[in-house]
């Protein structure tokens, strides 16, 4: 029990810590890597609440994937030891106040909100429940998302290329550019 | 799979079918007669815009309620299919320059998923259908907002849309969780069930609907649609103001009919609010304008707020207004965006000051111009004002007369900057006005389709009464 | 019972006849115009006359009294069941007389005109304007409802504003008719309220429903009361101000001189013997009503007109232009007739004064007619108004002379010429009941013809001035109407008005008063001869006059300044103290509101700009707050 | 077919025509003729109206048809006629026929001005044969815009600023108007049955006083800015100022009286309790306009300004005898409204003519016309003594009928306020007669326009028709006046069954 | 595994996450940074929907397969972004959001 608390606490301490870290570190590959930890900290969660597919996917996809694909970028954009100049005291205060006053407004309507337990039988999530109902076509079942998201996929794909390709006049411009 | 399900599906399976079939053919087919793309994609989304409005069976429930469709989501979607075509028509002369060629397929493929999105977001039955369909229809935009990579304004449409769409989908998506913690569930008719209004419900259903809102670029979610659509491609920018706009609000209207019923005080009030700050703060930022594009997205916030005043009674004139506003908005906007299209690719001129003594030189797009401008505003015999009625005329059957007092001092300050314009192009001088020239065939053809359906969607009384036949509500 | 239907075609001649020389005058030349006008005139004269010889002579009395006769009426306009104008033709013995008196002087005015007109540019318009006068004034004269006669009142102001300002090129006859047709509606707005009030009470304009003694009118005498004054009265006051505008009454008299500006025999005919006597006519016609419902409004009538005579009367002996001295004279004498009126009383013998004022409207009706058309001569020969600037002319203008001196003498109340007989049946009438007004009377005579004289000696006597031209006699076309009118100034007083017009219809017996006639002979002597000394040979008297009485002179000569004092209240006052700061409060205040709107609206947009800085942050800023606020809102503050 | 659809049809026709042919006088040629066939078959109509009177017809429309057209709104093209509508039909074909003669010289994109113009006009005949309110609205709305345009594009002087103006406060009214409208026919029938835009339907049914109450006001005020009511009236100086000739016509002459027809047929005949209510906020603030604009138009030196502002007092009057509410007052405001379209277009059209001879509009500048310009100058003095109220002209008719109409009011409110609207007669005078002396009489101020020519064939045309309405109804005003009186029976009967007074 | 911790603390964790996130959002000037920033504020509904899945509604598994659903959208909206980011540094050299703002007012 005490087990679960501290475990709990000590990863919600980490998110929050790493979060507010990766949210003002002034250096941006810093950041970077505070952000991995928070994601990977919310795995921690997730295994906690007996969702190890999903905390499998976080880490990859998420953590893996995509904080590489942000470091990739950082790494075409800026110097490693870049550092910024800090924001400016005015947009930063209003930022904070905005986000603190919706924290405030969250967090005192959902403990304003009594919670009841769930009556039902859990269910157990291992990687058969979580197959068959991915492709499944009735009630409760994924499959049609799970077509749809291929298509955004692939529509994000296309349109990564439509951004990036080269040739044509854009290009000439751009070397005009570099030069 | 039966037939029947792949009939009630037509829309998004053909896009999705044709999609591919231009993915396929952008592959192999002889670099050469790559410009013959554009024609192949027109027919294949006008074949699929035809297939739509076949009358088989529509309704029926798939996926164990992931996918609903109705009469009027198939209307829903054969409007949008209306739009879409328009606008690939205009498209064409844009994607024929040099720097656009050889990016033509990607940018049909792009607008038909981007369409599917928008398709499966109006059928879905479920939070994470309509979720994906939301995305779907956002991600691909943004790209095509950033389309011209080699403008600075393009790339920064490109970013301020897809970061504030992304924050806005976490601020939805934050909302739904909620929505989910208190009900249970996420399809739509156990949602409906379980909706009694606790204060974490609304707190739900606010940010949800601010996600929402952000897509119809409801005040104050709306700061990023001028700069998006100045910085769009025009034809991005008639889709976005259009179809996306169109879309959001159709699937809006479902929600709110359908799922929130039980809080439909709270949601009048809140559609209240907004669409008062909609109507005003879109007019006045649109007084000022100096960019035709800018001009025409301060315009469409307005619209959008002329449109939730149609929704606020949450009666089935209120359904059937919206409906059928977006119709005649679609010929409406898009005729305007025709013009401008038109004088952009020949010219490169975006300022309302380049339109002065403009009807001295192509009187036809001054007057189709003015009459897409007239249509917005609402004057008759012009089909913006059959419109406009029909969704005040919803509001005041639930007695918002106050609102519809709001509404109507607001189109006349609208009435006052469509003015602006056509004073522009008719009475102003110009030492230098945009020289004659000739719109090629697709352009003029989009064009003769946006001015009839400006006519036509007003007179003839039977669309509106198929879509009220059709809609649903208190 | 004799049918009159035929009387309507007195109307409707001199109407086509405006229409046909209206429209085809100028092509069909000057002469034609001319000849068609007077020939339509004659006419009608003739049919006068044969109704005027009908009526009173041909047609049965009902017992011994003038019965009104309905010649023709139809309904013109309806306004509610009761109300509704009708046009129509009314004879009874005052129409028909006015008939007479107003052919008679137009027949003459009209052939007096193809002479003196003869040349002038603009010579068809000005028969086709006479037309219509004569349309009109015949209108007004037969009229058998009140709003009829309203109707032509206001048709007879307008002929006469056309008339005034024939010379339309010439500022002051522009300015005299502008000025002629304001005052005059001015007063006629008097005129509309008395109708509204009256019909309002009664029911009816039909004017022999109202002065009906048993009728609704005179049954409400006691009625309803305002001020004091019962609401018939108060209508008939009304009424009254229309009268006395057309009139020229003191305080409207004011037009009447300037409207010498016109043609000379536009001013015999309409501004001195038949449009400005309307006045008078008006409150004959609706005398049961003021003499048994409202003796107050009659008591104002008596005042006002004995005030009006007095202060014309002196007037006149100051100023040198003749016709505004005949204009004076007019002014003077309708004075009288209206005095007339007001020392009536109802009915027989009482109603001596009824009778004498149209007595003298009459006779004043002729020989006033012969004096302008006397003075018109004159002019013509001389070329100016100016009696300092004449003088000696008895010679050249045998006829003038002669016809302007038995005018002279009427007007004057010598007998036996027709202006004693009716001043006497006056002054014997203001004797009876009110001595104040018989006072005024004796000294009007006295002044009157003191200043008659003093025109007479120095246009025909005096000083010999040297002219450009050897004046000479006017053409016959001009003399022959001085004749005819001089003859009839001269036996007219022989007519027996009191068995003929009288307020009751009704025949009374009445005799010279010698105890009252001999005193104003004498008074009337005692001015000519004055006169005489004065004028007859060349003096100083009048300067020395003049420069004793150096004040009362000058106020005479400026007219007591009324004029002045009209200017002040249009130019400083309405024009500058109401219209401008109404025109001013309308462009400033009222459409700077409405602009001031498009300006709010223009700077609100220009400030909320900054909202729109480009900032992706800001615009997430406020999406965030909004969507906060928006909840805040939903969930703790607005309960519906 | 019905008689009455032609007057939307022929216009729309005649547009269609224009748009067609290609040469400058084709398109002249072709408005007059449809201009003129749209004439005659106004004065069909007015003899067909008469014989189906005299036949005994009662009905309270003439010449009904009901198309359904948005069903499940219950809205319908509903026509039909009584006496008031035929009369401002007649009114409208005469002023859009002299509008199109007034205008031959138009020489600037003369068909899209032609177009323009029709099209104005199909909107005002539009409104005038209807019955139902959203066809009335549409119609409605459809005549104000090509103002802009015409305004905007032919017009003079500030003519964007004044366009502008003129066009957002009418369509500000029209707002207002609009609220109203829903409010009406939210309440047009009782629960359970369906409600309508039919105005004969809902007034066989008393609206809630209530709703009444809030929507009167807006109706009203609606109708009466376009009715020139004070303090709303500020556009109508600038915008005719501004107009072009036959623009101007049309809008003082025929325009206008939609806000007199409209606050009539649906402001206080579908409202009469609440009409009741709160006339007397509305006779305050007409007879201020009647008496304000009066005095306005004194101190102006423009001589559209003295129009306009002579229309505001005109027009007030108008409104002014409608809230009488009275069978005579009113039937004097239907009168009034006729015959100040008649003359105002009139005037409107003698000062485009003289406009384009003089090329200035500043009465100080001009003077002694009548010795240059006779014809046009005669015109413009019977034009002025049709508007002061002459006898023998419409003037007098419509006003003695609403002064009279007025004065039967039993309260001394009603009577007092008459008496002040009549006072204007006199300061009509005062300002006719100053621009008559300034303009036209006197000697010849500048020699410059000594060589002016007087009035081509198309000028007389324009100018004669409307001097022959003008005296015709001014002669013989009783058939016209009781063809009214008679269609105005019923809608009294109307007001007196709900509230006797 | 999750016994003795009440749901609450699991919602205020994810909200506050959720509204550091919103901070970053609105405060960092890097576009990088700024889509960090998001992936937090994504990041954190996640908490939210597996929470409720397993505290309440344990017996379905929507909120997993919606965080899983998201996980994936958001993947695909960063590389899109990314993309877009680097064009936006080859046009304007830089990519600090406050100066891309050509289009404003």
């Amino acid at each position: 029990m005490i087990a679960n608390q501290i475990m709990f606490f000590l990863l919600s301490a980490m998110i929050i810590v790493f979060s507010v870290l990766t949210v003002t570190s002034r250096k941006i590959l810093r950041a970077a890597v505070y952000l991995l930890l928070v994601l990977v900290s919310t795995s921690g969660l997730y295994f906690m609440l007996n969702y190890q597919f999903l905390a499998a996917i976080q880490l990859t996809l998420y953590a893996g994937g995509i904080v590489v694909l942000i470091i990739f970028s950082i790494l075409l954009t800026s110097h490693i030891s870049q550092k910024f100049e800090p924001t400016g005291w005015k947009k930063s205060l209003l930022s904070a106040l905005a986000s603190a006053a919706g924290a405030i407004l969250a967090i005192t309507t959902i403990l304003d909100f009594k919670f009841g337990a769930s009556r039902e039988a859990a269910m157990e999530v291992d990687m058969h429940a979580i197959g068959k109902s991915l492709l499944s076509l009735d009630y409760d079942g994924y499959i049609l998302p799970f077509e749809v998201i291929s298509i955004l996929l692939l529509a994000a794909m296309i349109a990564g290329i439509v951004i990036a390709k080269k040739g044509g006049p854009a290009d000439q411009e751009s070397q005009n550019l570099k030069q | 799979m039966s037939l029947q399900s792949l009939l009630i599906m037509r829309h998004e399976l053909l896009l999705a079918v044709a999609a591919i079939f231009i993915l396929t053919a952008e592959i192999f087919i002889d670099p050469a007669r790559k410009k013959n793309i554009s024609l192949i994609s027109i027919v294949l989304f006008a074949i699929v815009t035809i297939a739509g409005f076949l009358p088989f069976k529509l309704t029926g429930t798939l996926f164990g309620g992931m996918y609903v469709s109705s009469n009027v989501s198939t209307l829903m979607k054969n409007i949008l299919n209306i739009g879409v075509l328009i606008i690939l028509i205009q498209s064409v002369t844009w994607l024929r320059k040099d720097e656009n060629s050889d990016r033509v397929s990607e940018y049909f493929i792009l607008i038909m998923s981007t369409l599917i999105g928008m398709d499966f977001m109006i059928s879905a039955g479920h939070f994470l259908m309509f979720y994906i369909g939301l995305e779907l229809a956002t991600i691909p935009v943004a790209a095509l907002a950033a389309f011209e990579r080699y403008k600075n304004k393009s790339a920064e449409a490109g970013i301020k849309l897809i970061l504030i769409s992304s924050l806005s989908s976490g601020v939805l998506l934050y909302g739904l969780s909620m929505i989910y913690g208190t009900t249970g569930s996420l399809y739509f008719f156990e949602v409906s069930q379980h909706f009694p209004g606790f204060n974490l419900q609304i707190l739900g259903f606010i940010f949800f609907f601010a996600g929402m809102a952000f897509k119809i670029s409801i005040v104050p979610f709306h700061l990023w649609t001028a700069d998006v659509y100045e910085g769009a491609p025009v034809n991005i920018t008639s889709f976005l103001s259009v179809i996306s706009k169109g879309a959001a609000i159709f699937i809006l209207i479902i929600i709110l009919y359908a799922i929130f019923p039980s809080i439909m005080e709270t949601w009048q009030k809140t559609i209240l609010v907004t669409s008062i700050l909609t109507m005003t703060i879109g007019n006045l930022f649109a007084i000022r304008q100096q960019n035709i594009k800018r001009f025409l997205a301060f315009s469409s916030i307005s619209q959008a707020g002329y449109i939730l005043v149609g929704m606020v009674g949450g009666n089935q004139l209120g359904m059937a207004s919206v409906i059928y506003y977006i119709l005649v908005y679609i010929f409406s906007n898009l005729g305007a965006f025709g013009v401008v299209t038109a004088i952009s690719n020949a010219t490169g001129k975006e300022n309302i000051d380049d339109y002065n003594g403009l009807y001295k030189t192509n009187p036809k797009l001054s007057l189709i111009m003015m009459l897409a401008l007239f249509s917005l505003a609402g004057i008759p015999p012009l089909a913006g004002f059959f419109g406009k009625f029909f969704l005040f005329t919803a509001a005041a059957e639930k007695g918002f007369y106050f609102l519809v007092l709001i509404a109507v001092i607001n189109t006349i300050i609208s009435l006052y900057y469509y003015l602006l314009v056509v004073k522009a192009m008719f009475i102003n001088k110009n030492d230098d006005p945009i020289v004659n020239f000739r719109s090629d065939f697709p352009t003029r053809s989009a064009l003769l389709i946006c001015v009839a359906g400006i006519f036509v969607t007003g007179f003839a009384s039977i669309i509106f009464e198929l879509i009220k036949g059709l809609s649903f509500g208190n | 019972m004799i049918n009159f239907t035929y009387t309507v075609w007195i109307l409707i001649i001199p109407f086509i006849m405006f229409i046909f020389l209206g429209l085809a005058g100028h092509k069909i030349g000057p002469k034609l115009s001319g000849l068609l006008g007077t020939g339509a005139l004659a006419v009608i004269t003739a049919l006068s006359y044969i109704t005027a010889y009908k009526y009173f002579f041909a047609t049965p009395k009902a017992g011994d009294v003038f019965k009104a006769i309905l010649a023709a009426n139809t309904t013109w306009l309806q306004f509610t069941d009761k109300l509704h104008i009708d046009i129509g033709v009314l004879v009874d013995p005052i129409s028909v007389m006015m008939l007479i008196v107003v052919t008679t002087v137009s027949f003459m005015v009209h052939i007096y005109s193809t002479g003196y007109m003869k040349g002038e540019k603009g010579y068809e318009r000005y028969f086709a304007f006479l037309s219509l006068f004569s349309f009109s004034m015949l209108g007004l004269v037969v009229a058998p409802n009140i709003f009829q006669m309203y109707i032509f009142w206001e048709l007879v102001g307008v002929s006469s504003y056309l008339l005034i300002g024939f010379y339309y090129e010439k500022p002051s006859a522009v300015a005299a008719s502008k000025k002629a047709f304001i005052v005059t509606r001015f007063a006629d707005l008097g005129f509309l309220i008395g109708i509204l009030l009256l019909s309002f009470h009664t029911k009816t304009f039909d004017f022999i429903t109202l002065t009906d003694p048993s009728g609704p009118a005179i049954a409400q005498a006691g009625g309803a009361s305002f001020l004091g004054l019962s609401v018939i009265t108060w209508s008939m006051i009304f009424v009254y101000l229309g009268g006395a505008g057309k009139s020229a009454m003191f305080p409207f008299h004011i037009w009447l001189p300037d409207a010498m500006e016109g043609p000379t025999p536009v001013s015999a005919l309409i501004h001195a013997a038949t449009m400005v006597v309307a006045g008078v006519y008006l409150v004959a016609r609706m005398f049961p009503v003021y003499s048994l419902a409202a003796p107050v409004a009659l008591k104002v009538v008596a005042y006002v007109g004995g005030f009006s005579s007095l202060f014309a009367a002196i007037i006149a002996c100051t100023q040198t232009d003749i016709k505004r001295v005949l204009a004076y004279s007019t002014i003077s004498q309708i004075g009288y007739m209206m005095l007339a009126l007001g020392v009536s009383g109802y009915g027989g013998h009482e109603g001596l004064g009824y009778m004498a004022s149209m007595f003298h409207l009459f006779t004043h009706a002729l020989f006033k007619a012969l004096l302008f058309l006397g003075a018109g001569a004159i002019i013509h020969a001389v070329h100016t108004n100016l009696m300092t600037e004449m003088g000696g002319l008895r010679k050249y203008l045998p006829i003038t002379h002669l016809t302007f001196l038995i005018a002279c003498l009427t007007i004057a109340g010598i007998p036996p010429f027709s202006g004693f007989f009716s001043k006497d049946e006056i002054l014997a009438a203001a004797f009876q009941s009110n001595k104040i007004l018989f006072a005024v009377e004796y000294a009007v005579a006295g002044l009157t013809a003191f200043y008659m004289f003093r025109l007479y000696f120095n246009i025909f006597w005096g000083k010999e001035t040297q002219y450009q031209h050897t004046p000479h006699e006017a053409p016959f076309s001009m003399t022959i109407p001085l004749i005819i009118l001089a003859l009839g100034a001269v036996f007219a007083g022989w007519i027996p008005f009191n068995k003929l017009v009288t307020s009751d219809g009704q025949a009374f017996e009445s005799s010279i008063e010698w105890g009252v006639a001999i005193p104003s002979i004498l008074i009337g002597v005692l001015g000519i001869f004055v006169a005489m000394v004065m004028y007859r040979k060349e003096n100083n008297i009048p300067e020395r006059l003049a420069a004793t009485f150096k004040n009362t002179y000058k106020l005479a000569y400026h007219k007591f300044y009324i004029d002045e004092f009209y200017l002040f209240v249009t130019k400083k006052i309405i024009f500058r103290y109401i219209s401008e700061p109404i025109a001013w409060f309308d462009r400033h205040i009222i459409d700077g509101t409405m602009n001031s709107i498009a300006t709010v609206t223009q700077v609100v947009s220009f400030r909320i700009r900054k909202f729109q800085s480009g900032q992706l942050q800001q615009y997430a800023f406020v999406f965030i707050s909004g969507a906060v606020l928006l909840a805040v809102l939903m969930i703790y503050i607005w309960y519906w | 077919m019905n008689i009455l659809t032609f007057f939307v049809v022929i216009p729309v026709l005649t547009i269609t025509g224009i748009i067609l042919v290609k040469d400058i006088k084709r398109v002249k040629l072709v408005a007059s003729i449809g201009m003129g066939l749209q004439l005659l078959l106004a004065a069909l109509l007015v003899v067909l109206y008469i014989m189906q009177r005299r036949a005994g017809n009662t009905e309270e429309m003439l010449f009904i048809k009901d198309f359904v057209w948005f069903k499940s709104l219950n809205i319908h093209f509903a026509l039909g006629v009584d006496g008031i509508s035929v009369a401002m039909i007649a009114l409208t074909s005469v002023v859009v026929f002299a509008g199109v003669f007034a205008s031959w010289e138009m020489a600037f994109l003369t068909k899209e001005f032609f177009v323009s113009l029709i099209l104005l006009a199909t909107g005002v005949f539009g409104f005038f044969i209807s019955i139902d309110l959203f066809t009335m609205f549409l119609f409605y709305e459809l005549a104000v815009i090509p103002m802009y345009l015409l305004i905007g594009v032919w017009g003079s002087g500030p003519k964007e600023y004044s366009a502008m103006k003129l066009t957002l406060m009418l369509m500000g009214a029209s707002a207002i108007l609009f609220v109203g409208i829903l409010g009406i026919y939210f309440h047009s029938a009782p629960d359970g049955e369906p409600l309508t835009f039919n105005i004969l339907r809902i007034s066989n049914y008393v609206i809630p006083i209530q709703a009444q109450r809030v929507f009167f006001p807006m109706t009203f005020v609606g109708f009466g800015v376009l009715g020139a009511l004070f303090p709303f009236h500020t556009w109508s100086p600038d915008g005719h100022s501004s107009a072009p000739t036959a623009v101007s016509m049309l809008h003082a002459g025929v325009l206008m009286k939609l806000g007199g027809y409209g606050a009539f047929r649906v402001a206080i005949f579908l409202m009469p309790e609440a009409a009741k209510e709160m006339s007397w906020i509305f006779i305050i603030l007409t007879s201020i306009s009647v008496i304000y604009g009066a005095f306005g138009a004194m101190v102006q030196k423009d001589l559209k300004y003295i129009n306009a502002y002579s229309s505001v007092s005109h027009c007030g009057l108008v409104l002014f005898a409608i809230l009488m509410m009275n069978k005579t007052a009113m039937t004097g405001a239907v009168l009034q409204m006729i015959s100040h379209g008649l003359m105002t277009a009139l005037f409107f059209a003698l000062i485009g003519m003289i406009y384009g001879r003089t090329h200035t509009r500043l009465i100080n500048e001009m003077g002694g016309l009548m010795k240059i310009i006779p014809f046009l100058s005669v015109c413009y003095v019977i034009a002025g003594l049709a508007s002061l109220g002459l006898p023998g002209l419409s003037g007098f008719v419509a006003e003695m009928t609403i002064f009279v109409g007025a004065f039967q009011h039993p309260d001394l409110f009603h009577r007092i306020t008459t008496i002040i609207a009549i006072t204007s007669i006199v300061i009509t005078a005062v300002y006719i007669l100053r621009v008559i002396a300034i303009l036209l009489l006197g000697p010849s101020r500048d020699n410059q326009y000594e060589h002016m020519n007087d009035a081509k064939w198309y000028e007389k045309i324009s100018t004669v028709i409307l001097i022959a309405c003008v005296a015709a109804i001014g002669l013989a005003p009783f058939w016209l006046s009781s063809m009214i009186g008679t269609s105005m029976q019923p809608v009294i009967d109307k007001i007196l069954a709900v509230n006797p007074f | 595994m999750n016994a003795g911790i009440p749901i609450q603390f699991f919602l205020i964790l994810a909200t506050l996450m959720f509204f550091v996130g919103v901070y970053g959002f609105l405060s960092r000037r890097n576009l990088i940074t700024i889509l960090m920033s998001l992936e937090l504020v994504l990041n954190s509904v996640n908490i939210n929907f597996m929470a409720f899945n397993r505290y309440l509604f344990p017996h379905k598994m929507e909120g997993m397969f919606f965080s899983l659903f998201i996980i994936a959208v958001v993947a695909a909206e960063a590389a899109v972004a990314i993309a877009i980011i680097l064009n936006i540094y080859r046009r304007f050299t830089t990519i600090n959001v406050e100066d891309v703002d050509e289009m404003k007012y």
